[in-house]
């Protein structure tokens, strides 16, 4: 059975009208692209004025008078939009970036680039011991792993007749990433397939009742 | 006008190259090192960060006031959707403000516009996903031909119909995924975390072109 | 004989009419069990009863109903074993997943499950600040979190009495995109295992943390292994509606793929870009 | 109070980090060695990169067609390095297409990078000696901050717009597919570039050319054509070569069982 209620119909409606993209570019669709835009707009925005009534509510208790520092550093960086003075949004600008960054290297630094050097060499250990297919998958993955690396090596060129060997090191790496792609292209169809089958799915059973 | 002009200069120059400075390396002592004093810093430093990025959605509204009130105003093309929107976003602001965001009024309307449109256009990504394999997956090349060949063994092994017909596939793909698979993405991830790290450090000690010029107003 | 281009609009209408197949007449596919979803199952079927489930991480909600036919078989699992479960949502809209998944399983004693609010489960407001929020709460849970998310005070939920700090956590179990952050803090400094729904993106993207930490991290692929975790449990739902579809879905790749060689091959020329 | 001095006995090291530390000091140190030998004279040249020459052709191209560019520097925020890279490449793009007459629009996600990218166009309009052609609003465009809700704005700005090339470059994820696939619609050349494992691959599906992985970092070093900026690539291939010498020496020492020989790598 149809569903009565107008919220279901209204999601099937915007859920329709963004289909509609696919038909090419119509009033349909703008409608739904306009309604997401606003929408998650509108949502920032409450979630924004929230946040900071939250954050800078110590100040106005008289809690933490400190607090007045990133008050006055947020209003200047609304000065962005005048050309005159936007050198005032620098100093606010120069505190995202650095500390940002400063965060992120650390992380960096410890798990995607030590973290994962560690676990490639502690795999070395498993290479020869228990099951046979497992260790050769453990071989494929460390040497895959460190050929691909040589791809990424951009100022080096190996064109005298001794360095040679190391250039079809570097195709060979070239390969390896297109194996991963391909892979990975495929491993992840089946998300996209079953988020297609949710979406309808809630037009066949929540809207119209089937199933 | 002129000591306004050095004062900025001054200010684009030193001032924000110190800053970055002193809150990057900051924040990466109070990581290797602890003592109340760096992680009392961090923190105050990550709450400033924090409080700043949220203002900066005043400049998102902005743009968008400009660039829509601007469209409405010339009639452009699609102007009354525009239209349309920024009358949204003042109801949905009110309503939110209103209602509270825990409240159920609010989370009613906001699955039934939002999250649903957001479920619409991910159900989507299947039409794009096969009408771009139908259009670049044409094997011309070695490098094509590896890239179909292992989307396809991939696709195949995860299909229902292999799985239940050939006990062996389940553990083929997982081991696809887990080995070759891997090494390439581990490869990625390592190397481009290098790429990032000396990113950092070209920030810190002002090379880097781009970025910094954001502080340069 | 010269094949056509076909036009994205048309390979669209196919697919649309491919998926509205199974829509409209379920396939019946049912999975075959993977070792990994088996030990997922295992190993929460071992869980002492009483004991403490956490269940949370970040991400949006449509991306994670890749993830709810795992996660709402689990918590029926779950409420059969009397486990009881507490979400942290690191993510705003993370809350809002927590409660559809629950409401859809039907766990709840208003849905006639064994479950009560506040006694077996508990759903925490969005905790924001992501690793800082993640750490403060493992230190300290009473200091990070004041209310649940529709205001009530912790003091009023049993469950949060004998929640004081990581050591009463079992086990973790993220159904959100954002499992890096969980993994990184829950299993790398405190070592607590984590269950993770993965998406298949996610699968394939986050895979290497199993090496990294071996025998404490589970992971189920995609709705592939949504619709296993469905099956053990005895349910049909999402998970087994992705199964008939990726059926429609592996053939038309391959048909995509074979028409788009041989449009290569035997197509006309002056219509290639 | 926060402000006071770090009291020497009450710092501690973090353990099973510092070995961590001492190749972030050693990349750091490798890197301002680059710097110096390109003060000195010396120079490197990054490996020829497809996608740097079709960025550079599709701004020619969009001058002759007449249509825009667009530039998508993804969905991360400050903390992403891939999103610091793609402002590089946003600030590059902008001033070259604004020297001859090609507007190009830019499409962020997060608040922050908006007011950045806001900063960095003008500066880009300002070095290609056009001021006046810059307003607040006209060349970034925002449509909230989501990961898809940009998408959908991006794929009906280019249905409308039309650009004759869309860069994407920085953090993306399956966002990339709705832009993407719009951007083919019209006709767009399109080069993707990204660290992220699953936009990479379904980047080889919808772009032209793609930028794997840390040829991002590469390809906007090469793109500002900044002696300093293209020394520290060179730096960062240093630092590469020694971490492969530890993954080949670590992998045959734990093979043989002679872990304990690079137990230091733990410290």
């Amino acid at each position: 059975m149809i569903s009565p209620d107008p919220w279901v119909w209204l999601s099937a409606i915007l859920t329709m009208c963004s289909f509609s993209l696919l038909y090419g570019d119509n009033k349909f669709f703008r409608f739904a692209e306009h309604t997401f835009t606003a929408v998650v707009i509108g949502h920032n925005v409450v979630m924004g004025v929230f946040t900071l009534k939250d954050r800078f509510y110590p100040l106005y208790a008289g809690q933490k008078l400190l607090l007045i520092i990133p008050l006055v550093l947020g209003i200047m960086v609304i000065f962005m939009i005048w050309r005159k003075y936007a050198w005032l949004a620098a100093i606010p600008m120069a505190i995202m970036i650095g500390v940002s960054q400063g965060i992120t290297v650390r992380a960096l630094i410890n798990t995607d680039v030590m973290g994962n050097v560690k676990a490639v060499i502690s795999e070395g250990a498993s290479i020869f011991v228990g099951n046979p297919a497992d260790g050769v998958g453990t071989l494929i993955r460390v040497a895959f792993t460190i050929t691909a690396v040589f791809y990424f090596l951009f100022t080096f060129t190996f064109k005298s007749t001794t360095s040679r060997p190391l250039e079809y090191f570097r195709t060979f790496g070239k390969y390896v990433l297109l194996i991963f792609i391909g892979i990975y292209v495929g491993n992840q169809s089946m998300q996209n397939s079953m988020l297609a089958t949710s979406a309808i799915n809630r037009l066949v059973r929540n809207w119209l009742g089937f199933g | 006008m002129s000591t306004m002009d050095s004062i900025s200069r001054f200010v684009r120059t030193r001032i924000t190259r110190i800053v970055i400075v002193i809150t990057l390396l900051s924040a990466v002592a109070g990581y290797f090192f602890s003592s109340p004093e760096i992680n009392n810093l961090n923190a105050e430093l990550n709450l400033w960060n924090m409080n700043i990025i949220t203002f900066t959605l005043f400049i998102g509204l902005i743009t968008i006031y400009f660039s829509y009130s601007k469209s409405v105003s010339q009639r452009s093309t699609n102007w009354p959707f525009r239209l349309y929107a920024l009358v949204l976003i003042i109801v949905w602001i009110v309503m939110g403000l209103y209602s509270g965001l825990y409240s159920d009024m609010y989370q009613t309307a906001f699955l039934s516009t939002k999250i649903t449109l957001h479920i619409a256009i991910l159900g989507q990504l299947i039409f794009f996903y096969l009408s771009a394999m139908y259009r670049t997956f044409r094997v011309k090349t070695l490098r094509t031909g590896i890239l179909v060949i292992f989307a396809l063994a991939m696709v195949v092994l995860n299909s229902p119909i292999t799985l239940s017909n050939w006990s062996a596939a389940d553990q083929i793909s997982y081991w696809l995924l887990n080995n070759p698979g891997m090494g390439g993405a581990r490869a990625v991830v390592l190397a481009s975390g290098v790429g990032g790290v000396v990113l950092a450090l070209r920030i810190l000690m002002g090379l880097e072109k781009g970025a910094l010029r954001a502080t340069g107003g | 004989m010269k094949i056509p281009e076909l036009q994205a609009r048309h390979v669209w209408a196919i697919v649309l009419i491919g998926y509205l197949i199974p829509a409209f007449i379920p396939l019946g596919m049912s999975p075959v069990i993977s070792s990994a979803t088996q030990t997922v199952y295992d190993t929460i079927q071992a869980l002492p009863p009483n004991s403490i489930v956490m269940c949370g991480g970040g991400g949006v909600f449509a991306f994670d109903l890749e993830s709810s036919a795992g996660l709402i078989a689990a918590l029926k699992q779950m409420s059969k074993l009397n486990v009881k479960v507490v979400f942290y949502p690191m993510w705003i809209e993370t809350m809002q997943f927590s409660k559809y998944c629950v409401d859809s399983a039907r766990v709840d004693e208003k849905y006639g499950g064994p479950w009560k609010y506040g006694r077996d489960y508990v759903i925490l407001p969005y905790i924001p600040g992501n690793e800082v929020g993640l750490v403060s709460f493992l230190n300290d849970v009473k200091k990070t979190v004041s209310t649940d998310y529709a205001g009530t005070p912790i003091s009023q939920l049993p469950i949060m009495d004998s929640l004081n700090n990581y050591k009463d956590i079992s086990l973790w179990i993220c159904a959100q995109w954002d499992g890096v952050t969980i993994l990184r803090y829950v299993t790398g400094e405190y070592g607590i295992k984590v269950m993770w729904f993965a998406q298949s993106s996610a699968y394939s993207a986050f895979g290497p943390y199993m090496q990294v930490y071996p025998g404490k991290i589970y992971i189920t692929n995609g709705a592939l292994g949504g619709a296993q975790y469905e099956k053990l449990n005895g349910i049909k739902g999402l998970g087994h509606a992705a199964l008939d579809s990726n059926v429609v879905f592996t053939l038309m790749f391959i048909g995509f793929l074979v028409l788009g060689n041989l449009t290569m091959l035997y197509g006309n020329k002056k219509v290639e870009k | 109070m926060i402000l006071q001095i770090p009291l020497i006995e009450q710092i501690t090291p973090r353990a099973g980090q510092m070995f961590n530390l001492a190749m972030l000091i050693l990349s750091g140190v490798l890197v301002y060695l680059s710097y110096y030998l390109a003060k000195q004279g010396r120079t490197w040249t990054i490996r020829p990169m497809e996608a740097l020459d079709a960025i550079q052709e599709g701004i020619g191209r969009a001058a002759e067609m007449g249509r825009p560019v667009l530039m998508f520097p993804g969905i991360g925020n400050l903390q992403n390095v891939q999103t610091i890279a793609g402002l590089t490449m946003l600030g590059e793009i902008v001033e070259r297409g604004a020297r001859v007459n090609v507007p190009v629009n830019t499409i962020p996600s997060a608040t922050e990078i908006v007011t950045a990218s806001e900063a960095i166009v003008r500066d880009a309009y300002n070095r290609a000696g056009k001021p006046e052609l810059y307003e607040i609003g006209k060349y970034v465009k925002w449509f909230g901050t989501d990961q898809f809700v940009y998408a959908v704005g991006g794929a009906g700005h280019i249905l409308v717009e039309k650009p004759a090339m869309i860069v994407f470059l920085g953090y993306f994820l399956a966002d990339v597919l709705v832009t993407g696939e719009a951007g083919s619609r019209v006709g767009a050349l399109q080069i993707g570039g990204t660290a992220d494992q699953s936009a990479l691959s379904l980047m080889a599906m919808c772009c032209d050319y793609i930028v794997m992985g840390e040829e991002i970092y590469a390809v906007t070093a090469a793109i500002t054509e900044d002696k300093y900026q293209i020394a520290t690539i060179a730096s960062q291939d240093w630092f590469k070569s020694l971490l492969i010498v530890f993954l080949v020496a670590g992998v045959i020492l734990t093979a043989a069982g002679l872990k304990s020989l690079i137990n230091f790598m733990w410290w």
